[in-house]
């Protein structure tokens, strides 16, 4: 009744081109924000906003990034943590030379490097596809992890070979190290990830995005139709090595705040990533953020949230249930919806958009 | 058709006279299989040229030879002037080399738009800072050319499946709309292999008078593939007829009908 | 894949080799003139230190390579696993890694529950042969002709629930496979050769016999046998499987059971020497550049890639390791198999695969 | 409820059915403590028999005592399955429960928590693991790392070894190799080991095992081999440590010259052998086995209840009384806190209090029926460690045993790389909160 375009007319191209053409589409967005900048914040407890907010912001850049290269590109990727700690690794090097730049700035320069290093590892992709590129990039994610191990200089020389994240300020708020509180420490994480997923946006719905979907769906065509097959491959590559980097970042700088950082770039987090972008929606960035809140909220919420609602689960049975869970839901997904979590949004607003008068 | 195509289209109609593109005695084979032997022909400015065969004679490996696909062992390919028998499909499609597809190529997941907006990939020139932004001169470009896009679909009729998915066309439709982006590139030498294969009498009309629209109204020179021997008949002006990847007839429509070794190996086959 | 031209191009091939042949010839040219430019340098440490040490040390390289050889012979055998359902269901089964665990684990599981050996791996070859049917049911079945890699990503989805089920029913603790009860051999045979020890662990030589008779005895079943041909049919092609009359959904099941068998049998041998756990499900992941070595369809390519990458890992860590820190065993194997697919895409037994359009 | 207390929690709760909406408010007569638990994941078969051991000890002295004078212990543990991730949520989580002390189990999730609990003002108690530094109590200020540090672990292996020479003076020229888990918690001994072979002319090798490669080391063993290490130093964990033993056994490494850090001396690490581990060494301290008091009331009053799910068998296993004696530091932590505020139900800064000035005494081990168990730790104001002994424990083929005595780590050596290291930390750190908390007159 109420999300209806008719009435809604064009009058110029750009405004049917816009990402949101719908009114109600917007308003809805508007909304959603509304609630993310203000809405979480005040009604939120800390535990709320550090482990389930952040993480999930977090897990939906590195998401974002992922489907860039799988969805959108179809260049499946096992590798995605370890270009994640690229980015983290490089903040941290960066942070050490550049003590005076601001982290946020610093944060965003470090995904150039991801982006680099997922260049050099996403060369192969022009001779070899599907699962043959899968492993290629599991080369990436073994030989990434055991450089984060084996090459001192990149944690400092620190004799755990751990991270540590330094004190950093915005306008005199601590918003890395210890005492920067999470509201903090969360906004700046919304902030990253909005301005990104805006670019994110922009970029799958113009030229390049096309050529990705181009190569995609039919690479032979999509090189007849004039597309470089390698420069469309290592732009995806890049583009998103950049968004895991910057997550990678976001991730040991405004979530973990440091510590043992190779322990958490492991294939495990490849996997889980490349299951949220499964489960929310190969090729859809709104989908990039439900598999991730998905994903990341399910284990918080079997684990914490049964248990308080008086369902008598251990935290090992918990984890069990997880792993069970989510290995049944990739299959039930991959059967009922290959498109995800995304495609059940879009089944729903359709049905909306009939509803209560379906014919 | 209006008058903005024309200008979008920009080449003047020319007369068919000047060579375009040339096969000299090129020979192509896949392990011990061979494709094509030793077949020389050329295609001029403007014309629509046909190429015709019995099945597995070669007609595709010929026009994949043509736009870089495959690369033949023997022989060489001239195209507007210069050699050019080692090139990469997207060098091909630089150089104005459009194509269609037997069996539809269309990218499955994109809607008939942005698959036609692909053919503007070439045309497009702003760089990836711009596209990030989507604001500006990245979004003026974005639609300039929308325009035209959207006078190309205006032209093949295809307005109500603008923003379909095209995986899930018919495919009379689906093969409109590869017909479409391969126009978005303003193409010099369209190759279209079996156009309208698979469709409906009123279907194969429509997309005979978007072949001759074209190459009437754009100048676009045309090859192609196709097994009815009306439409070959009537669209083409010159015929090339291929058996078991070699030549054995080549003229103008009416000459390769009165061809002896034509009707032996083809039409008495066919029909 | 299957309408691909039979024989390979062969000037393309031998373009292949004449590269990888000219890179060899080169790497070996530089090590000669950097050798004789400086003697103690990273030129000398890269192509000759190791070598010396070999010459120097034949019993360790002996006992490199057999070490190389049995870890070939365990990867190649999680590697025929994947083989055998791609040729006959063309899924890409990631899960074949953790159903060796979880064969393993039935099986001590089982046992600790006070079943008796053999009857505990009769009982095993029942879970899995139920596994297989499940996995036919519930997730090939409904998945039946949607593109490989979806399949291939179901296959994590069933890694997954393996995983959560198996650390449910068995806990994650690591178990120590039955070996013993299972009549395989303990201690080792020590070599005295080559001016030093080669220690061959009887386990070892044990996994190797049996690795080799199953392979025989796969073959054989493919050979003669009314199912092998089944099989063979459906590798070549569905349809033609269909229109002689066999049911496609009893074929997987059979060679996911088949596959089952095989994993079973890997997570006996792999167990018996080191402990059975969910680590070794990492480990099972190094079947990966296995296949791009040997190519997803080639039984003998299983074998030899196999071996290939087990020596290959195990030469490299041992000898050139140490250059740069050790530990490079992790990710060896994964670049072996690039550099190679970079010559050969296909694989070393795959065919030369040809895109048409 | 008020009504922005409902507003708030439908809103929380049609966001996500988390359990954070509102921590239970702790009953009077009880105190929380979260303890993270892994016995999920590769590294299971060392977290369950420590989570065993810790959960049935509070539970024996809830049960037998009716709670720490009349305090119960509200003890929770939460999976982290040695994920660092997890266990940060499991810090959360803690936190908004109030938990009086954080037990982060595992080198990664103790660097996590360091920062964050200087600011949040809860004690970590990391028993002989974690970050070595923090035993240096100026600098970190709520970190207890009692009874000793990795790097005294390090430094009791060099002593062990010129012990079995014949003296300090004898590891000259002698070759010391070390297996470590390639991950921060292995890393740990290499700067205090370095020192030492530096000092006593004895050569360090070292020998990395990555994660994924842990029950692969067969390339490893071929280099030990090579090398010929006179004793090898086994700082590992999880499935690594059985897959050592048994690669020791098969390269006709000398096993008695094997010594395994004391988290890799669990009762399966050393089956995993078979007769021929017997020999097998780990550093250890507790004793294991079932002749403990303390012990045999958790047999009494748990276990034969049913009021645990710990088979009667496992109880005692070096791993189960590891668990045990953590149990203890924090009981009797809660009790020397009480002694000095004079509360009942003590807070996370009375913990700190607690164990800041924590003195177990040989009598006191006496009371708790625990002599012999362990060896007398105290903590002080600048110490959190203790620095207390150890002593190298022997795999007769069925059990640890203990046949030498109780040894003390060479303090002088670590204690001021301690110190330099703790230093380092705060100044990377930038604006490391000062110690504003005073001294504790030890009880």
């Amino acid at each position: 009744m109420f999300y209806r375009e008719a009435g809604q007319y064009k009058t110029n191209y750009a405004a049917d081109m816009a990402v949101f053409p719908l009114r109600q589409d917007r308003i809805g967005i508007a909304v959603i924000l509304a609630i993310a900048f203000i809405g979480i914040p005040l009604l939120g407890n800390d535990f709320f906003i550090a482990s389930v907010m952040i993480p999930f912001l977090v897990f939906s850049l590195a998401a974002i990034g992922l489907n860039i290269l799988t969805g959108y590109t179809g260049l499946i990727s096992l590798g995605t943590a370890a270009f994640m700690g690229v980015g983290a690794y490089s903040c941290y090097k960066l942070t050490t030379f550049f003590p005076g730049v601001n982290i946020i700035v610093l944060i965003l320069v470090s995904g150039l490097f991801s982006a680099a290093i997922g260049v050099l590892f996403g060369l192969p992709s022009l001779r070899i596809k599907g699962f043959y590129l899968a492993v290629a990039t599991l080369a990436a994610q073994f030989f990434l992890q055991w450089a984060f191990v084996r090459i001192p200089w990149l944690f400092n020389y620190n004799a755990s070979g751990a991270i540590e994240v330094p004190q950093r300020t915005l306008f005199g708020l601590p918003i890395t190290g210890a005492s920067a509180t999470p509201e903090t420490r969360y906004f700046v994480c919304l902030g990253l990830v909005v301005v990104l997923t805006w670019f994110a946006s922009n970029i799958v719905h113009g030229k390049l995005g096309r050529s990705w979907m181009a190569v995609r769906d039919m690479d032979i065509a999509a090189e007849l139709m004039g597309i470089k097959l390698l420069n469309a491959k290592l732009t995806a590559f890049a583009v998103s090595s950049y968004f895991a980097g910057v997550a990678g970042a976001m991730m040991i700088f405004l979530w973990y705040g440091g510590g043992e950082a190779n322990d958490v770039f492991t294939i495990r987090l490849s996997f889980t990533i490349l299951f949220m972008v499964i489960i929310g929606g190969l090729g859809s960035l709104i989908g990039s953020f439900f598999g991730a809140a998905f994903l990341s909220a399910l284990p918080t919420a079997l684990k914490f949230g049964l248990p308080a609602l008086g369902v008598p689960i251990g935290g090992a049975a918990a984890e069990h249930v997880t792993f069970m869970l989510v290995g049944a839901l990739i299959i039930i997904f991959l059967i009922v919806e290959p498109h995800g979590l995304a495609r059940l949004w879009q089944i729903g607003k359709q049905k909306l958009r009939t509803w209560p008068f379906p014919y | 058709m209006n008058a903005h195509s024309m200008a979008v289209a920009g080449a003047p109609v020319t007369h068919k006279g000047e060579v375009l593109l040339s096969v000299e005695s090129i020979s192509l084979r896949f392990g011990g299989v061979k494709a094509i032997t030793d077949v020389s022909f050329d295609i001029r400015k403007g014309e629509v040229r046909a190429i015709i065969g019995p099945n597995g004679a070669g007609k595709t490996s010929m026009l994949n030879c043509i736009n870089g696909f495959y690369h033949p062992q023997e022989g060489r390919i001239t195209y507007k002037g210069v050699r050019r028998d080692k090139m990469r499909p997207h060098r091909a499609a630089a150089a104005g080399i459009a194509r269609t597809f037997q069996n539809v190529a269309l990218f499955k997941g994109m809607s008939t738009l942005d698959n036609i907006m692909t053919g503007r990939t070439l045309k497009m020139r702003k760089g990836f800072f711009w596209q990030a932004l989507r604001h500006g001169p990245a979004m003026n470009e974005e639609i300039e050319h929308r325009k035209v896009v959207e006078d190309i679909i205006d032209f093949l009729q295809i307005q109500h499946i603008r923003k379909l998915p095209v995986g899930k066309l018919p495919y009379g439709l689906q093969k409109r709309v590869e017909l479409g982006r391969a126009l978005a590139m303003e193409p010099e030498l369209l190759l279209l292999d079996e156009p309208m294969a698979g469709m409906n009498l009123e279907e194969k009309e429509d997309m005979c008078r978007f072949i001759l629209d074209v190459n009437n109204q754009f100048g676009t020179t045309i090859a192609l593939i196709e097994h009815d021997m009306g439409v070959v008949m009537d669209l083409s002006d010159r015929v090339v007829v291929l058996e078991y990847g070699r030549k054995i007839a080549d003229g103008t429509p009416a000459e390769v009908k009165a061809d002896q070794r034509v009707i032996d190996a083809y039409l008495g086959v066919a029909h | 894949m299957s309408d691909v031209a039979a024989q390979p191009t062969p000037n393309l091939l031998a373009n292949g080799w004449i590269k990888s042949g000219l890179i060899v010839l080169g790497l070996v040219a530089a090590a000669i003139v950097g050798a004789r430019i400086d003697p103690t340098g990273t030129i000398h440490a890269i192509f000759v230190d190791p070598f010396n040490q070999m010459a120097q040390a034949p019993d360790l390289l002996a006992q490199t390579i057999w070490e190389g050889l049995v870890s070939g012979v365990l990867y190649a055998l999680i590697a025929l696993g994947f083989v055998l359902i791609f040729k006959a269901s063309g899924v890409f089964n990631f899960a074949q890694g953790i159903m060796v665990v979880f064969a393993a684990l039935t099986l001590v599981g089982l046992y600790e529950k006070g079943v008796p050996a053999f009857l505990a791996v009769v009982l095993t070859l029942g879970v899995m042969f139920a596994l297989a049917v499940t996995i036919e049911r519930v997730v090939l079945r409904p998945l039946v002709n949607q593109p490989d890699i979806i399949l291939f990503m179901a296959t994590f989805g069933i890694t997954y629930f393996l995983i959560g089920f198996g650390e449910a029913i068995f806990g994650g603790n690591p178990k120590q496979m039955i070996a013993e009860q299972l009549y395989l051999p303990k201690g080792a045979i020590d070599l005295k050769i080559l001016g030093g020890i080669v220690s061959l662990q009887k386990i070892d030589i044990a996994a190797a016999i049996i690795a080799s008779l199953m392979i025989a005895v796969l073959a054989l079943f493919f050979q003669y046998t009314r199912i092998g041909r089944a099989l063979r049919a459906v590798a070549d092609s569905h349809k033609a499987a269909l229109s002689v009359g066999i049911s496609l959904n009893q074929i997987w099941v059979i060679v996911w059971f088949t596959a089952g068998i095989v994993a079973l049998i890997t997570g006996i041998m792999w167990g018996a020497r080191s402990d059975v756990s969910f680590a070794l499900e990492i480990v099972a992941l190094k079947a990966l550049p296995v296949l791009i070595l040997g190519g997803f369809t080639s039984i003998p390519g299983a074998i030899v890639g196999g071996l290939i990458i087990g020596i290959g890992e195990k030469l490299g860590e041992f000898y050139w390791g140490p250059l740069i820190g050790g530990g490079i065993e992790s990710w060896l194997a994964y670049f072996i198999a690039l550099g190679f697919l970079l010559f050969r895409p296909q694989g070393l037994f795959g065919d030369k695969i040809i895109e048409r359009i | 409820m008020t009504k922005s207390s409902i507003i708030r929690s439908v809103a929380l709760g049609a966001l996500l059915a988390t359990g954070a909406i509102a921590a239970p408010a702790n009953a009077q007569d009880s105190v929380y403590f979260a303890n993270n638990a892994y016995r999920t994941g590769p590294f299971s078969g060392s977290g369950i028999p420590i989570g065993d051991g810790m959960r049935d000890y509070i539970s024996m002295i809830n049960e037998r005592d009716g709670g720490v004078n009349g305090v119960k212990i509200v003890y929770e543990e939460c999976e982290t399955g040695y994920d660092t991730k997890k266990s940060i949520e499991c810090y959360e989580q803690a936190k908004s429960k109030n938990t009086i002390v954080y037990s982060p189990w595992s080198t990664g999730a103790t660097l996590a928590a360091i920062p964050r609990a200087h600011i949040d003002k809860i004690p970590i108690l990391s028993m002989a693991y974690g970050l070595s530094a923090s035993a240096d109590g100026t600098n970190f200020p709520w970190v207890f790392i009692p009874p000793f540090t990795y790097w005294d672990g390090a430094s009791l292996m060099v002593k062990h070894m010129a012990a079995e020479l014949g003296g300090m003076d004898k590891l000259k020229g002698k070759k010391l190799g070390l297996i470590h888990l390639d991950a921060p918690f292995g890393k740990e001994p290499i700067p205090v080991l370095e020192n030492l072979a530096k000092k006593y002319g004895f050569e360090l090798k070292i020998y990395p095992v990555a994660a994924a490669d842990m029950q692969n080391q067969g390339s490893l063993w071929l280099s030990i081999r090579r090398d010929r290490p006179d004793y090898l130093y086994n700082q590992g964990w999880g499935a690594m440590n059985p897959t050592a033993v048994k690669e020791a056994i098969k390269n006709n490494f000398p096993i008695g010259k094997l010594v395994g850090v004391w988290w890799a001396g669990g009762d399966d690490d050393a089956r995993a052998g078979g007769p021929e581990a017997k020999g097998y060494k780990s550093l250890n301290l507790n004793a294991a086995g079932q002749n403990f008091p303390a012990i045999q009331d958790i047999l009494k009053h748990v276990v034969e209840k049913g009021k645990s799910t710990t088979p009667k068998d496992k109880v005692g296993e070096n791993l189960y009384n590891r668990g045990v004696y953590n149990s203890m530091l924090v009981v009797e932590a809660i009790r020397n806190a009480q002694k000095l505020t004079g509360k009942k139900v003590i807070t996370a800064e009375d913990m700190r209090r607690g164990l800041e000035s924590l003195n177990i005494t040989e009598a006191r081990l006496k009371e708790i029926g625990m002599e012999g168990f362990a060896t007398p730790t105290s903590i002080s104001c600048t110490d959190h460690s203790g620095h207390s002994k150890a002593y190298v424990a022997e795999w007769d083929g069925t059990k640890w045993t203990k046949p030498g005595e109780w040894l003390e780590p060479l303090k002088d050596e670590v204690r001021p790389l301690i110190e330099a290291n703790a230093k380092d930390y705060v100044d990377k750190a930038g604006n490391w909160p000062k110690r504003t908390e005073s001294c504790e007159k030890s009880s």
